[in-house]
């Protein structure tokens, strides 16, 4: 897997997915779902551009990454706890595109946060997908402290896996989740999505060695590397970490190097730090591009089959962002909702 | 009935919690083999077990940040903060984190913790082992913040919060933790979130407090009593949300007020409770809302002199209450 | 003379002092390249070069740390932090580092550094991108905390802060950074902190605001103007320590006091304000002492409407002046 | 020097002094100065027996570790961030036993802290010793700032250094600092006293890793190790570390494997958590015997000069405690000195 990280190869995947533990149908459901999860990226800076919605933050390049670890996770059953840049992981693990949209516009339905957060803070109880704030490198101790529930509770094959970019490794709490994590070996797997810029800063103002992975030598677990923009080699390694967590083999971290193909958010120009020929050398290497020829190359699916289902997917989006957009705000009074448990004291007047 | 003082009565309220129900555990520095560093968790290491009981590394964010999240999967627990002065890097965890999750999950998780941390100046702390740190708690809505002054209230708060759906700061004064002892029962009570006690009623003055200043205000009613003024002292225990009903019935009843609390003045507790008075009891008001509290420095400096002048006591309070009575 | 807007104003402190004085740098998350995600330091780089405009990690403590650090050594380090929401993993390095340095080391060594930080909703910033933080800083001495409303004391505030010779809070509220301009000479010239402003002089009631509810509050009190009500504005510009002559010397005018902020109510700067006055201007004192304040929640959700809701506005302050004018 | 740590020799020194690079007056003075400093400590000990200080926080067991590091600082001109455990070092670098007794005992003419600090808490701008707060991991961004300030001044040929027990590197601030100083290669030596507790917590409860400097691997810097009972190896790393960073060569981890032969404080029963097997056999390593069984042996001294040497210390200690205890308290005004500076509003009534 280093070897892919090095020099990865911009139109191939490493080995082929059969080797990796995917079935057919896997790959091409998670083709459809990564042109799906880019169909909704797109759509929503269009949004964005319309005034429709305020806020946007893309996945797009980090659908490999995100579809590979969904696959290793047991939805519903192991715990999830993302950032906002997930939104392809999200609906990897069953959020629809008219659930994000919903989130996106702030709408009364909205699955994740009832309206109340800004787009990027995907939430499912069902999902296991843990609400998360925006506050960078926060969330990883609530995946540990979930691990170290599971161990009072005695529940066994199960884990917690936690989603954060490389900028978020500079962070306090990020140092005392996964420290924490190696002490006690729980069942906890750390991905880094490593695009290699905190918003404009690059990796090498951020981090103090060229691979993250490097850093789990000081919290006494294994640190793994993969190419983030294959699917195949993700979901292997994600898999084995998961696997090896849930059997009590303890903590990895994973660090996916990948890029993001768009501005950090709808408020960034990417323009003022990084150069249309790094953007273009990575857009060669579009996770979704290289798994589509793969899946051409063995035969999963056909060009018109690869058409068909770029059209059901845009009909698909169309139809969610329509009813998105017909569905209600929140009534203003729920404002003071959810602010204690039923029956608790209040402090609003 | 049992005698306890507030360290054996918080003891006991985590051994009958942790006895009663499975949910809950403890974690923080030296909890386990040691016991806590003022004892509050001795025994629970041998009778509860290591996954129970949890020595955790010196990471104050990472000690409240792991209780989160095992409060997420239905666990309940208790998390230790060694000194209240070191609760500052574990804020963004309390404030941005534990209090929000009910309400940014549009209710979908709830994060039912609490956060011991003792308190409290007057024990040779100086500035980092001495400070009133509430004030830093009592502005987010989602979290409780509570402040016993006996040991029975110790433990029936500390049970309520343990029990409680949301995040509870809980904070223990250490000067209190020797202090006395009353009748504490063995076993399972709770005393409610939410209400003030009152416990000296009066007529001429109400004065409100809390922690260890909730004894010395009642020390210097009884001097006042004594002097003929009769001075209603209300503990108000719960410091976020406070208790409105109880504090304005008792402003609009003796006409007067004074708070009294060992932290800062400046943007201490006794801003919002004076505003509230001004706010809602003006009519009744026949003097100023007056305060007494620590002079705006840094918590209390090590050397007796600079603690003894820096510290409030019954004199320093009698005599504002004397202030006052004579307006 | 040159008109700007806030964030003009700001971004020509910093290149004024920078260029005046060698010491003077900045650090902050995308403050270089990017020039801040606000743009408060764009062009600085290139002026000043890497070692004087520092992008940092994304680490709130390393910040305001390395900040310290350098001040110690004599340097003048203007910290960004991205937003206020994300202030609070420097907390301990702010409250219980920079503000107690000079204090813990008897005059040794002083923390000349400015921890700026934009503040404040209405930009649909939801939960995490809109917070008044300002509260948790109101009650530490040794800190100085301040929040201007207009590009001009900005620019004159932020250089005073620059050159003082302890910690300073700086609130920036988004909502004002790309507000009107206004005249804002080239080259270094300074406001004063510790006093407030009269924005607006009038003989009714006293309203005591800052931030962006300065400018609502004022087009509220010409509203009211037209109704017969004169309402004095007082922009209190530094939280703290606050303008205690200012403040009391036009409640005893007035009679009548009203607090407007942004942050939510309980626990907010308006308590301090309101017990202030309710301790020394009681005399004075012909209505109670109102509050108009967010409600206590999270700060203000993201849908438009949520959003609409929580918001104080020109309309809501001008009930409330007009309701406290009716008494 | 990592071979001394894996089996650090119970009774003797490894290397000769020269050789680490000590001329024999060093030695001597280093002698008498750890015997100094272990005085102080005994006799703080029994002041607090006495009542006479309310608080008493140990560096017996530490002399080495200190007087080595000290040793390699130069003093004055490097700065130095220290925390509580570094009496020895603040008196290696020049403070006296009255003005530690001073400091125990809250006087008005504590040089530290004017009576304002709890004990343990040195501070010396003369010296550049940086006043800290009792937090944990707080301070070492401090020595990370300065360094940063030599690069904007310019100033060539110097360095910090910054110490911390092996339980402070698991705060978040630490890691901040580390990471920082890691990302820019700053003139800053990161060392850690390794006693393997923090206070009754084992080291494999607050630490992922068997060897804190094997958390140097994530930040970009070495990590050494060293016996930290041998004031040989730690001076000859801690001189390397320090010469290194006043080149322009970056920041070093050094670990200095030690123990303390006290109770954390005089608030500590250590016996509830650490047999006293554990504690006498790292009482056969006290660094202070070694150190004068090398001097012995190389003939720097001989018996009757250990016994004057300790004699004079003695009396030396005695009459500082004296000095002290005739020393006025701070006057009760003084409470409101140095909230701001000079002409500046302060917010006290
Ligand atoms: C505590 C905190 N500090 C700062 C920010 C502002 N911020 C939002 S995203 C971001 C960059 C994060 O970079 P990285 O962790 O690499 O993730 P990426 O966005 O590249 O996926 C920053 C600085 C924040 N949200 N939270
Ligand atoms: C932030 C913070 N948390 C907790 C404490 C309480 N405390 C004081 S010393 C100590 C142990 C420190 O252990 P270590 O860093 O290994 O240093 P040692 O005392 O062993 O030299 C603890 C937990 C503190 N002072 N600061
Ligand atoms: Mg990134
Ligand atoms: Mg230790």
């Amino acid at each position: 897997m280093s070897d892919a990280a090095a020099a990865p190869a911009p139109h191939d995947l490493c080995g082929d997915h059969a080797a990796a533990g995917l079935a057919d149908a896997q790959v091409l459901a998670a083709l459809r779902g990564m042109i799906q999860a880019r169909a909704v990226d797109d759509r929503l800076w269009l949004l964005s551009r319309q005034g429709k919605a305020h806020f946007v933050i893309t996945s797009a390049g980090h659908e490999a990454t995100q579809f590979g670890c969904a696959l290793a996770v047991h939805a519903g059953r192991d715990y999830v706890v993302p950032y906002y840049r997930d939104m392809a992981l999200a609906m990897a693990l069953g959020q629809t595109p008219l659930e994000i949209f919903l989130h996106a516009l702030g709408r009364a339905a909205d699955p994740s946060s009832g309206g109340r957060q800004m787009f990027g803070h995907f939430n499912s109880r069902a999902l296991r997908i843990v609400s998360g704030s925006s506050s960078v490198g926060s969330h990883p101790l609530h995946a540990v402290g979930l691990a170290w529930a599971f161990r009072i509770t005695k529940e066994r094959g199960l884990a917690a896996m936690t989603l954060f970019g490389e900028g978020a490794t500079a962070e306090g709490a990020w140092h005392e989740a996964i420290s924490f994590a190696g002490i006690h070996q729980l069942p906890v797997v750390f991905v880094c999505e490593n695009n290699q810029y905190a918003i404009s800063v690059p990796q090498a103002r951020e981090v103090p060695v060229p691979d993250v992975a490097a850093k789990a030598a000081g919290y006494g677990m294994p640190g793994v590397i993969v190419d983030g923009n294959d699917l195949f080699a993700v979901y292997a390694a994600a898999r084995q970490a998961m696997e090896r967590a849930r059997a009590g083999g303890g903590p990895t971290l994973l660090e996916c190097k990948t890029y993001r193909l768009r501005p950090h958010s709808n408020a960034d120009d990417d323009r003022k730090y990084r150069g249309e020929d790094e953007v273009s050398a990575w857009r060669a290497r579009d996770p979704i591009t290289r798994l589509e020829r793969y899946a051409l190359a063995a035969e999963l699916i056909d060009q018109t089959g690869v058409a068909e289902l770029r059209q059901a997917v845009a009909a698909e989006v169309e139809q969610a962002i329509d009813q998105a957009e017909r569905a209600p705000a929140p009534a203003v009074e729920t404002l003071f909702d959810h602010l204690y448990g039923a029956g608790e004291p209040s402090s609003d007047q | 009935m049992p005698q306890r003082n507030m360290i054996e009565a918080i003891r006991s309220a985590l051994a009958d919690e942790m006895a009663a129900d499975e949910r809950v555990f403890v974690l923080g520095e030296d909890v386990g083999v040691k016991g806590g560093v003022f004892l509050a968790t001795d025994g629970l290491l041998a009778r509860f077990g290591e996954d129970r009981v949890v020595d955790t590394p010196i990471a104050e964010a990472g000690i409240v940040g792991v209780a989160i999240g095992a409060s997420l999967h239905g666990l309940r627990p208790v998390a230790e903060i060694q000194f209240a002065d070191y609760i500052h890097p574990a804020i963004d965890q309390i404030l941005n984190e534990a209090a929000r999750f009910r309400y940014r999950s549009n209710g979908d998780w709830h994060c039912p913790i609490v956060v011991r941390a003792p308190f409290g100046a007057g024990v040779h702390g100086a500035l980092y082992h001495s400070q009133s740190t509430e004030a830093l708690f009592t502005s987010t809505p989602g979290l409780k913040v509570l402040a016993p002054s006996t040991p029975y209230d110790a433990k029936g708060l500390l049970i309520a919060a343990i029990r409680d759906p949301d995040p509870v700061v809980f904070f223990e004064h250490k000067q209190l933790y020797r202090g006395a002892r009353e009748e504490v029962p063995d076993g399972s009570y709770t005393v409610p979130i939410g209400r003030a006690a009152l416990r000296r009623p009066g007529n001429d003055i109400s004065l409100f407090t809390y922690g260890l200043m909730a004894h010395h205000s009642l020390a210097a009613a009884e001097e006042l009593a004594r002097e003929g003024v009769d001075v209603e002292v209300i503990d108000l225990r719960t410091l976020y949300p406070l208790d409105h009903a109880a504090i304005l019935e008792s402003v609009r009843k003796t006409g007067k007020a004074l708070i009294v609390h060992e932290d800062k003045l400046t943007g201490g507790l006794g801003g919002e409770v004076g505003a509230l008075i001004a706010e809602h009891a003006f009519e009744y008001l026949d003097a100023p809302v007056r305060r007494l509290a620590s002079p705006d420095v840094h918590a209390v400096a090590f050397s007796d002199v600079l603690e003894a002048h820096f510290m409030l006591n019954p004199a320093k309070i009698a005599a504002a209450i004397r202030d006052l009575a004579a307006y």
